[in-house]
């Protein structure tokens, strides 16, 4: 378990309800924030490194799907500053995830061995979930990353309770939870925010805003302009950040984590994303999204922008790219192969985990599967 | 010892259980100060303070799905909904969340808490303080289900559900809360989940009921008795898992069996068991499984008695399958 | 069908948002609006006259409750000067209401007949509901009164989709949907004023504010200081109203029910009540309601403060008082007697309705019904 | 008479109700430009615009409540959940609003509506993208529930559903969409909601299927036939109202019968035909009838294909009925 000290902060840097996203580099990668960057070069390289590292496994995914080894994906190229960021805000192995499908950057980030996504995206006995859900479904208890449903805001109430279980036994812990703009359509987004609001639990609920739900654009989605003003119906801070810069994303997510965390109860944080490439695998945008479109955000490469501020600062270098490229890869395939030679999830393994212990009713359904199976 | 009413058993049982052990918590609308709509949660804020007794906004899906993070997390909840009838709005909570956390998880996660409900109708209170949705639970693969009929079962059945590691849906007949007085005793005994009881032995026939009809189908057995019938009675108390053995004992041993439960008819769970029981005693069956069940309608306020399956139409039934 | 033409409004005279509850009338009963009263004498009359009518309907409740008459009663003391204000503002049989469980103030000032009333309440044949639901259900075909359903805050969806299809269809009616403080609790009343807004739908949500839910207070219910506040939530005006005012409530209803009607879309209208009685028939409030705070509210009663309004203005004396008093108690009394003349509902009515024609299984179930009773 | 998919059938149907009743709108997540999911609104959009097919927010409560409200107040909407698994959101909506305006209303308002979803199992869709939750509407009062298996019922039926005055869910096997083709007359032909198909006759045996398991039912009967056992296969069709007479009139020809869906077995649906098969046909039975059900387990992802009756699974269990 990876336990991170965080900087104490002494001060709130940030307004709440802005019009403007809160950004910390312009676009050129210059730093823009009116307090002094207080992150040491380790991390800030790490970013980089994670942010690539998520760049390179979503092209990865693509290509497992396409020699048919998984079924699936989802994404999340456009993301990687907003789920980096937040990942490393918080603290690993202490504090508690609950993640969405397009979070397996986030998972990452947050140190998920690269077997174990690679082995729940396959569906291998590498999959610490033994292979029970489609790909893109993140979990892992020694992380405390919640295991993703995929029913869209689903997973909100639950993080709302481990937050609250969190405040009652006084564990200092915090719950982040992350979903889409889609997600917070859902009354139960709203109903359990709320009651997040009302016993002032540590919880941080971050929206990955790519104002796009599938096919639904965000003006069909909600009348706000913003994500965070809807923490007005909660009575709580909103923060409409640019998801786009990994800095700002990190420093807003600590910043309302650490609030958190001293009991001044939860928030909504807002980052401003846009994914490059379908909703999933099964999704074809092109019916809905203008290329022209698609084609403005590419320029706003969450990379690209972070790499400048990099170089600026002489952090970066053509070689040291190099360099993370070919581990990275490797570490991937490696983590491909692993994955893969674990082998085969078995048939019985369906009548497993239902219940504690086994009910009967399920032991003679296991009991005729195997019978048919022999 | 002391005889409790069913209401008073589940308070009392809360407070042995949040004594016994700190992670369990109560949550749910009204559980404080007015110490629940139905008196269950008397006194526990009181003695358990605010943290451990939580009046929740009135949004089912955020109890339940709260529930599934405290239990997750470490805490032992057991929610109250107000009424079995307002389920719904939390139903994906105990569906997505609840039945299928330990599955999804490989057995990362696990979900152990109770979710408390009066159901059941017989009280006037029309299509939604009567309803007996045990059916959509049962199926629901990872949820166990309870339904008490007795103040002795639901101080042992409610103990066993809150020390149980996976989410438990526990129906309290809201006519029965009142109905009778038993004795209780003081001890920390448990009733295990998945069994049924036989509350009278019979050779003639069997009735099988669970929960809200229990007193028609104890009274359908008097009334049996008096005529010369000698009815076996079972109160399933289990639906998930149900108790199998002990039904399938009587009915091979009587060869005829009425099944009995308010719920609605159609796809319930009386359908469950007398299929199980025609597709494994078909030959030692002397008459076809009859099912006395609610109506398919939704539950009327002016005909709330009529709605319920009467001691008439249980011996109806009954004789319908001593005379096949 | 009753229209009613409503004088058209030049301006927009409320502001949304508001930390203060609009008020119209000082608690000594002055007009303390910044804009001319423009309702006639007999409509201010008849405010009064509904007001007075509903508070004692609320008695005549308790007292069928003693005799047995009624199982279950919704008290609605307090809630007057909303209720009467709410309906009066809305064009009668044709705009559509979505009430709830306590307002059957509302459904009286609406027009709806006593007699339906109180055959709803002892569920005899004279419940156009056929005595299907409990006590408290209001419900009128011919008043566009929505059937309530006890599931609070269920009615908001369809009150949207109603609102949606009159955008459609051009129909120039508006949706009003009323419910209580903790019906703001509930994800389906997020959700619906959520898409409601998206659409831009006629429609006004009413909120009766009483601080209580059964017994959970306001500060365990949410984290907003005011409900009104949560229309940030979806991008429309939310009002935060003296509801113990009727003349308040009755303009901004007006004023956001032509607004919607207007094309303006949806807004949120927060009724500050109080409700002197318990929750229900079934509740002790006296278990969580200090008596001090019952009697506080008691002394801003909404009947007297305008009376005292209509005293200054001349439009109110002891004698019309008791006129009124004795009009409706006559009124209320035949009702009663009519709705029992009318007899009980046929135990086979249980069968009616299920769907448009009846299924065979429900036929077979009738005719176990009826062999059992013959 | 064009040769088309299920899906492409259901497109086509959509657009002539359309066309042919300005009253009726389509709604739900992603039917507009995208043509849904599975295309199963496509071109709808450009043809009828924005006012009469409605993306909606992404809350399946939102979208079955409104559609109450929309058929209450005169249209006649036809929504779509983007995969059944959804629904629970909006189960309330269903349960409580849909199916309860009619009788709570005293028949003053109603509710003609219908909830598309595509449904059940095989697609690799772990959980969340494969279960058939027919059962819960079943035992729901007051829903209709038909689900489909070939496009010429899928046109059929949807027309019936949309003209029909209750609340209709309908449910469409995705494993289906696009499994076969088939000639699909292009005239305005209803298939009553209530009856069932018989997809085969024969004498030995009767198997009961619907929705995404007919294939393999269809096959097992075919392998039937050339070991030279006569099974009479019937496509249920409608849940609500299901056809009794077709079915108690092929079993009690038969005396042998299986029954067949993917969709968990406890409380499902099958129950509840085998239980009335069981009290109705007791004395013409030749052999206990016998379920072949989905497990009632969470729908799992690697062992997606074996969740679902395999056409071994249901051989066995013709086997069992037969060897009786
Ligand atoms: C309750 C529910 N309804 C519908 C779906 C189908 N669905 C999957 S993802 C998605 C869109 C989600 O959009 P958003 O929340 O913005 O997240 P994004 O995919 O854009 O990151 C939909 C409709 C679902 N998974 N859950
Ligand atoms: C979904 C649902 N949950 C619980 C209940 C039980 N219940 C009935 S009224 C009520 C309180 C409602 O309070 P509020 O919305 O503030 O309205 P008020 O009664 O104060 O006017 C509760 C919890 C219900 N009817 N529906
Ligand atoms: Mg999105
Ligand atoms: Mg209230």
């Amino acid at each position: 378990m990876v336990h991170e000290t965080l900087p104490v902060m002494g001060t709130e840097w940030f307004q709440p309800f802005t019009e403007q996203p809160i950004a910390l580099l312009s676009e050129e990668g210059e730093w823009i924030g009116d307090f002094p960057l207080d992150l040491d070069e380790a991390l800030l390289r790490q970013l980089y490194r994670d942010m690539l590292a998520v760049r390179l496994m979503d092209e990865r995914f693509t290509v497992l799907l396409r020699t048919g080894k998984v079924s699936f994906t989802a994404p999340m190229a456009g993301h990687e500053a907003a789920q980096v960021g937040v990942a490393h805000a918080l603290r690993r192995g202490h504090d508690w995830v609950f993640p969405y499908y397009r979070d397996y950057g986030l998972a990452l980030a947050l140190g998920v061995p690269l077997v174990e996504i690679f082995g729940q995206m396959i569906a291998t006995r590498a999959d610490p979930n033994k292979g029970r859900q489609m790909p893109c479904h993140p979990s892992s208890r020694p992380l405390n990353i919640f295991a993703a449903a995929s029913t869209v805001a689903s997973h909100i109430p639950p993080a709302t309770g481990a937050a609250l279980s969190m405040k009652i036994q006084g564990t200092g812990q915090v719950a982040v939870c992350t979903f889409g703009d889609g997600a917070t359509s859902e009354g139960d987004w709203y109903a359990a925010i709320n009651f997040a609001a009302v016993q002032r639990v540590p919880a941080v609920f971050v929206c990955e805003n790519n104002r796009y739900a599938i096919s639904v654009p965000y003006s069909c989605q909600t009348a706000t302009p913003t994500i965070a003003e809807k923490a007005h119906a909660f009575g709580i801070p909103g923060y409409h950040v640019d998801g786009m810069d990994v800095l700002a994303s990190y420093y807003v997510a600590r910043e309302a984590i650490e609030r958190a965390r001293a009991g001044h109860g939860p928030s909504l944080v807002e980052l401003v994303v846009y994914r490059y490439g379908p909703h999933s695998s099964a999704d074809d945008d092109t019916r809905y999204r203008p290329r022209e479109e698609v084609e403005l955000w590419r320029r706003r490469d969450p990379l690209a922008r972070y790499q400048r501020f990099l170089a600026r600062r002489g952090l970066w270098s053509e070689e040291w790219e190099q360099q993370l490229r070919e581990e990275i890869a490797r570490e991937q395939a490696e983590a491909i192969e692993a994955a893969e030679r674990a082998g085969e999830v078995p048939a019985e393994w369906m009548f497993d985990d239902v219940y504690a212990e086994p009910l009967w009713h399920l032991e003679r359904q296991r009991a005729l599967l195997r019978a048919e199976l022999q | 010892m002391a005889t409790l009413t069913m209401v008073q058993a589940i308070a009392r049982t809360l407070a042995e259980e949040m004594e016994r052990d700190e992670r369990v918590v109560v949550l749910g609308e009204d559980v404080g100060k007015r110490g629940g709509v139905f008196l269950a949660t008397e006194g526990l804020l009181d003695r358990f303070g605010p943290d451990r007794v939580i009046d929740t906004p009135l949004s089912e899906a955020a109890i339940i799905g709260a529930a599934v993070g405290m239990a997750a997390h470490g805490l032992r909840p057991v929610a109250e909904i107000q009424f079995a009838d307002y389920v719904f709005p939390g139903f994906d909570q105990l569906a997505t969340q609840a039945a299928k956390l330990r599955y999804r998880s490989g057995g990362q996660f696990m979900a152990p808490m109770v979710v408390r409900m009066p159901s059941g109708g017989g009280v006037r209170g029309g299509h939604h303080h009567s309803q007996s949705p045990e059916a959509h639970f049962a199926h629901t693969a990872g949820l166990k289900v309870v339904v008490v009929s007795t103040p002795y079962d639901a101080k042992g059945l409610l103990k066993a559900a809150i020390r149980d590691d996976d989410p438990v849906v526990f129906l309290e007949p809201k006519r029965l809360y009142r109905a009778t007085r038993e004795e209780v005793p003081d001890d920390d005994y448990l009733v295990p989940i998945g069994k049924a009881a036989v509350r009278r032995e019979g050779t003639d026939l069997t009735i099988i009921g669970y929960g809200t009809s229990m007193p028609e189908v104890l009274k359908a057995g008097e009334e049996l008795a008096r005529a010369g019938v000698s009815a076996e009675i079972l109160d399933l108390r289990s639906l998930v898992p149900w108790d199998i053995e002990a039904v399938t004992r009587s009915v091979a041993k009587t060869g005829r069996v009425v099944l009995v439960a308010d719920a609605p008819r159609l796809s319930g769970v009386l359908g469950e068991i007398a299929a199980t029981i025609a597709e494994e005693l078909f030959d030692q069956m002397l008459a076809p499984p009859v099912r006395v069940a609610g109506f398919d309608t939704p539950y009327p306020y002016a005909q709330d008695k009529l709605y319920l399956p009467t001691v008439t139409r249980i011996l109806n039934a009954a004789k319908q399958v001593l005379e096949y």
